[in-house]
């Protein structure tokens, strides 16, 4: 119960940020709550609207994909190859940290136009931090655990799937938790560029007209999106963390 | 530790040797690709002819800024966040899906907000780092050992010694860990905000020499902005290495 | 383990479909948010490329002239209108790419703008102001230094702020980060309550300069002579049809560019009707000197081009041509 | 009951936490002046929480506390307080740790080098002075804390647990210095423990703690000499103490693991 009444004041908290923002800045750089949401509500209604969702919505599900079995897969292979880990895990550290968006040229001179750029784009932002916890993940394992597997004499097959993957599980998924939202930012930074398609296309394109009443209330569409998935995707990680 | 360095070197350095030779043997396009020597020898020439100067200094600008705005408002937004944990758990969803958003879009907000200047894209900058910040202090906060405010009792220290004797030191990696990443936010920040909205800095340099087919000047302001990236974030982990060295084992 | 690959390869030859998907795109600079993309839009809506024989299914675009050259070359249809400036700096640079055909060949809807109420009225009054256009090396850079030369103005005595896309101008003009920006369609007759014009560059300079150009691949134009002429001929129906048909031919444009302001884009084409604002095809080579201009103004070219090497006038119908 | 020499006192003291646990008291106890008192209990008996509100780490919810003469509130000047878990500050070599709370009091630099020296000589960490405590074992970063305690030349020593994490031979040598410094400081020690040894060795009286919420069940006088070490525990009157404070002690424990006795 209070948990709702504190999640409302955060929300009215916000809105009042919101407002200030409007009061300040004007009509010509925002739109106020009501009228974004009557907006937005209008948008979310309208059959125009939707194939820009479903193309966001498909790029962002297949780079997740990729991101999660590509970062999983490298993260596992660099965790238990110890000299191979110390050797990428700097470089990727360093990737990390740079501004992928220059890199924008070069992706789009490899993939070329259209969904696979946008997906190579959110593979990009969002894969690194997957890879980085799995292999964090795998190279803190307590040495107890594969010490007590052996001493329950579980076969390897036992031993992966009921002692290291549950051991690994929980930082996998704060790993996917970040993937998932720079792998959404990475997408949405496609479609900015090289597309008629998609949220990113919609609020890029409605800065280029001015058009602040779409772009206000398309940005508030994603933010909630990405909040409410967000949120989910927390509590989950908690419950893996047996935290809850 | 020595192989794994040397062999990190190799490495990297057989990777420029591949886009080099690549290069060389006409393999890739110069209109793609240009080969590692020459957006060297590009990047060389740019600066002796002073044509990144101003661009470099606008971003330095802009990024120190962010930067700086960032890790003052994320220790103490983390701070208040940590001392009221119904406030901490109603806020975790905002500040974990931070990221989903990409901050550029609020700059046409930031300019009617602060002018058509550098503080937009500070503010930007800022906006994107804050909550790495944040959520660093919150869990260097929670890394101070009971035992060490209990000691500080003991001691009969306020509030400020405290803080400065007990809870800073103890939070230091954590914070350190935030400082690493709110200046990786930053400078991403910042140079994706020029690269697609302003008009000047090195990002918006870069999207020059894209739309203007100047493919060596864009991969030598590219080469530019990664190095200093990685150089900083470098400088950076060797400062952690060296505050932090004696306190691991 | 199998399984996985097994979906991470279907997932790749899925994405290649998709890709390949495209076929029949084409590329038009800032398709959505100006007005180049028009003829495009009711040529597709009305059926003249199926007419002249090429399906025309989707349209790439982007916010910048390189990116849409860029963009041209990368598609599997590599047809593009894109800014002539773009087209050129990319010819200097290597790129192998011929004009084939004019676009729009006019800059007379674009106008500087202040607040309204402002005591600015007209290009003399913007000296010691500071003033907004999109971008160093743009089109609005090149029209804004041409016109204070034109009319006597000391540029020293002008700050010169570059604020972004016409959109980012208007933000910037509304809030007062600067003086007076540059504007134009839709953006200007949708916000004409809050805006009131300083100068329009029709009035200050001539306005006949070739601001956007068809282009194709050197390659592309060798063996596909059938393609290029049907792309250039159901253009220019469009063209036709718009001047014919302003009302309608806004209507589908609004529909082809998801906007609701239906009434706002039947008054913007009536002003494009009336100055002619789409080339029908034809390349007027005084527009595109003075673009030629513009670029060694803002310091992108040196001389003058030799057109008979970038240009090539084959796939032009007949009438055009010359 | 209070007599001239009592250093401590504790009349009616409770404590109930707000989730309404009663873990306290009520609780009578007079510390005499360089005494050596322990108290042992089984787990979770309130023993830390009687160290707590005698340093004045947190009030008792009734009940008076006085120190010295003067009621506590708040940790008082001349108390000391060591810790079970290492409170060692890990960004400080082992001297400047030892010197934390001298340089807080802002006392001069040529005593507090002759405290500190003094301090690290007596604990034993002499070649270890400009060690970091991440290079120190669990024993060693024990007696730097410990240290840091001494310097501060406090009256009343109070020790929780302070030997919880070490092994048994550490624990008995670390008993003899404790027995060593309680000697040469002439302080007033109250020693929380759980091992029945440790307290039958080094004190001067034992208490024994009930299960929650804790009160006194024992107050046993040891009669040993001043001068006394580890050695004692092969004198046939240690056995028979800790036959007795086990004896007290058992149906306690049982009660607290949840079994009837």
């Amino acid at each position: 119960m209070t948990r709702w009444i504190d999640n409302l004041a955060i929300l009215l908290a916000l809105l009042g940020l919101w407002y200030l923002a409007w009061w300040q800045a004007g009509d010509s750089a925002i739109t106020p709550p009501v009228q974004t949401l009557k907006f937005a509500l209008y948008l979310l209604g309208s059959a125009d609207f939707w194939p820009h969702v479903w193309a966001t919505v498909l790029a962002f599900l297949y780079a997740l994909a990729i991101s999660a079995v590509l970062g999983i897969t490298l993260g596992l292979v660099l965790g238990l190859h110890r000299f191979s880990g110390e050797v990428f895990e700097p470089i990727l550290a360093s990737f990390y940290t740079i501004p992928k968006v220059t890199l924008y040229p070069l992706m789009l001179l490899i993939f070329g136009l259209g969904l696979s750029a946008k997906v190579a784009f959110g593979v990009i932002h969002g894969m690194i931090p997957v890879t980085l916890f799995t292999l964090a993940a795998v190279k803190n394992i307590p040495g107890v655990l594969t010490r007590t597997a052996r001493a329950l004499r579980l076969s390897p097959r036992q031993t992966a799937l009921h002692v290291l993957m549950p051991a690994v599980l929980p930082e996998i998924i704060s790993g996917l938790r970040i993937g998932f939202a720079l792998t959404f930012l990475g997408v949405l930074i496609g479609e900015m560029f090289a597309s008629q398609r998609g949220l990113g296309f919609l609020i890029i394109n409605g800065i280029n007209q001015h058009d602040v009443a779409r772009t206000t209330a398309v940005i508030v569409i994603v933010v909630t999106a990405a909040v409410l998935a967000n949120g989910a995707l927390l509590r989950l990680d908690r419950h893996a963390r047996h935290d809850v | 530790m020595r192989g794994v360095a040397l062999t990190r070197l190799g490495v990297i350095a057989a990777f420029i040797a591949l886009l080099e030779a690549l290069c060389r043997f006409g393999i890739v396009k110069p209109l793609t690709l240009v080969a590692p020597s020459r957006m060297v020898g590009t990047l060389i020439d740019l600066i002796q002819a002073g044509d990144v100067g101003d661009d470099a200094a606008r971003t330095a600008i802009e990024v120190a800024g962010a930067f700086v705005l960032a890790i003052l408002l994320g220790v103490s937004i983390g701070a208040v966040i940590h001392a009221i944990p119904r406030l901490r758990r109603a806020v975790a969803p905002v500040l974990v899906s931070w990221y989903a958003v990409p901050s550029f879009v609020f700059y046409p907000l930031f300019i009617a907000l602060l002018g058509l200047s550098e503080a937009p894209l500070i503010a930007i900058g800022a906006f994107s780092a804050t909550p790495a910040m944040v959520v660093a202090t919150i869990s260097g906060l929670d890394r101070v050992p009971r035992v060490l405010r209990r000691v500080a009792r003991v001691h009969r220290m306020g509030f400020w010694d405290t803080l400065r004797h007990i809870t800073l030191p103890s939070a230091l990696p954590s914070l350190f860990t935030g400082v690493k990443l709110a200046f990786a936010y930053a400078f991403i920040g910042v140079i994706a905000g020029e690269f697609i909205l302003s008009g000047g800095g090195l990002g918006y340099a870069i999207a020059y020499a894209y739309e203007s087919f100047e493919t060596a000047k864009m991969y030598a302001l590219m080469l530019l902005v990664l190095g200093v990236g990685v150089a900083v974030n470098a400088g950076l982990h060797t400062w952690e290495g060296r505050l932090l060295r004696r306190r691991q084992r | 383990m199998r399984s996985v690959l097994t979906r991470l390869a279907s997932t790749a030859c899925f994405l290649l479909t998709l890709a390949s998907a495209h076929a029949e795109t084409i590329t038009v600079t800032h398709w959505g948010d100006s007005f180049y993309g028009a003829p495009y839009a009711v040529a597709m809506a009305k059926g003249f490329f199926k007419d002249k024989g090429v399906d025309v299914t989707g349209v790439l675009t982007s916010q910048g002239g390189g990116t849409s050259v860029r963009n041209t070359l990368a598609g599997d249809l590599p047809f593009g209108e894109v800014a002539l400036s773009a087209a050129i700096e990319a010819i200097n640079n290597g790129v192998p790419l011929k004009i084939i055909g004019g676009g729009v060949q006019t800059v007379a809807d674009i106008l500087w703008v202040a607040k309204k109420g402002s005591d600015l009225h007209s290009i003399k009054d913007i000296v010691n102001h500071k003033v907004g256009f999109t971008a160093p090396g743009s089109v609005t850079n090149m029209l804004i230094l041409m016109a204070m030369k034109e009319n006597g103005i000391d540029s020293s005595k002008v700050k010169l702020v570059p604020a972004g896309g016409v959109g980012a101008n208007t933000t910037a003009v509304l809030n007062g980060a600067v003086d007076t920006a540059m504007s134009g369609e839709p953006v200007w007759t949708e916000n004409m309550d809050k805006l009131q014009p300083v100068f329009w560059t029709k009035d200050v300079m001539s306005p006949a300069m070739m601001q956007t150009v068809t282009v194709t691949t050197d390659d592309y134009a060798k063996s596909n002579a059938a393609t290029l002429k049907a792309l250039i001929a159901g253009r220019r129906m469009g063209v036709e049809y718009i001047e014919a048909h302003p009302d309608e031919s806004a209507e589908i444009v609004a529909k082809a560019y998801s906007s609701a302001n239906v009434e706002l884009y039947k008054k913007v084409f009536h002003n494009f009707v009336a100055i002619h604002y789409w080339s029908k095809g034809d390349m007027n080579t005084k527009g595109m000197d003075r673009m030629v201009e513009g670029l060694e103004i803002v310091g992108k070219q040196k001389g003058k081009v030799d057109w008979s090497k970038v240009t090539d006038k084959s796939f032009l119908p007949s009438d055009l041509a010359n | 009951m209070s007599t001239p020499t009592a250093h401590a006192t504790l009349r009616g003291v409770t404590r109930i936490y707000p989730s309404l646990v009663h873990a306290l008291g009520p609780v009578d106890l007079d510390l005499r002046q360089g005494e050596f008192f322990s108290v042992v209990g089984p787990s979770g008996c309130g023993k830390s929480t009687l160290l707590d509100v005698l340093a004045g780490l947190s009030a008792p919810t009734s009940g008076t506390i006085a120190f010295e003469g003067r009621p506590v509130n708040g940790v008082p000047d001349g108390v000391g307080v060591v810790f079970q878990e290492d409170s060692s500050f890990a960004w400080l070599n082992v001297q400047d740790n030892v010197a934390f709370g001298l340089r807080r009091a802002g006392m001069e630099a040529a005593e507090i080098k002759r405290r500190v020296e003094y301090a690290l000589g007596f604990m034993g960490l002499r070649d270890f002075a400009t060690a970091f405590p991440a290079q120190l074992s669990g024993g060693m970063r024990q007696r730097v804390c410990i240290a840091r305690t001494l310097v501060m030349q406090p009256r009343l020593i109070l020790l929780d647990e302070p030997f919880g994490a070490l092994d048994q031979q550490t624990r008995l040598l670390m008993g003899d210095e404790l027995l060593r410094l309680w000697r040469e400081t002439g302080a007033t020690v109250m020693l929380i423990t759980h091992a029945l040894d440790e307290a039958a060795m080094l004190s001067d009286r034992v208490g024994v703690m009930s299960s929650r919420p804790g009160c006194f069940i024992d107050l046993a006088v040891t009669d040993w000499p001043r001068a006394r070490d580890s050695r004692i525990v092969s004198d046939p009157a240690f056995g028979l103490l800790t036959a007795r404070l086990w004896s007290s002690l058992r149906a306690e424990s049982m009660k607290a693991i949840g079994r009837v006795a």
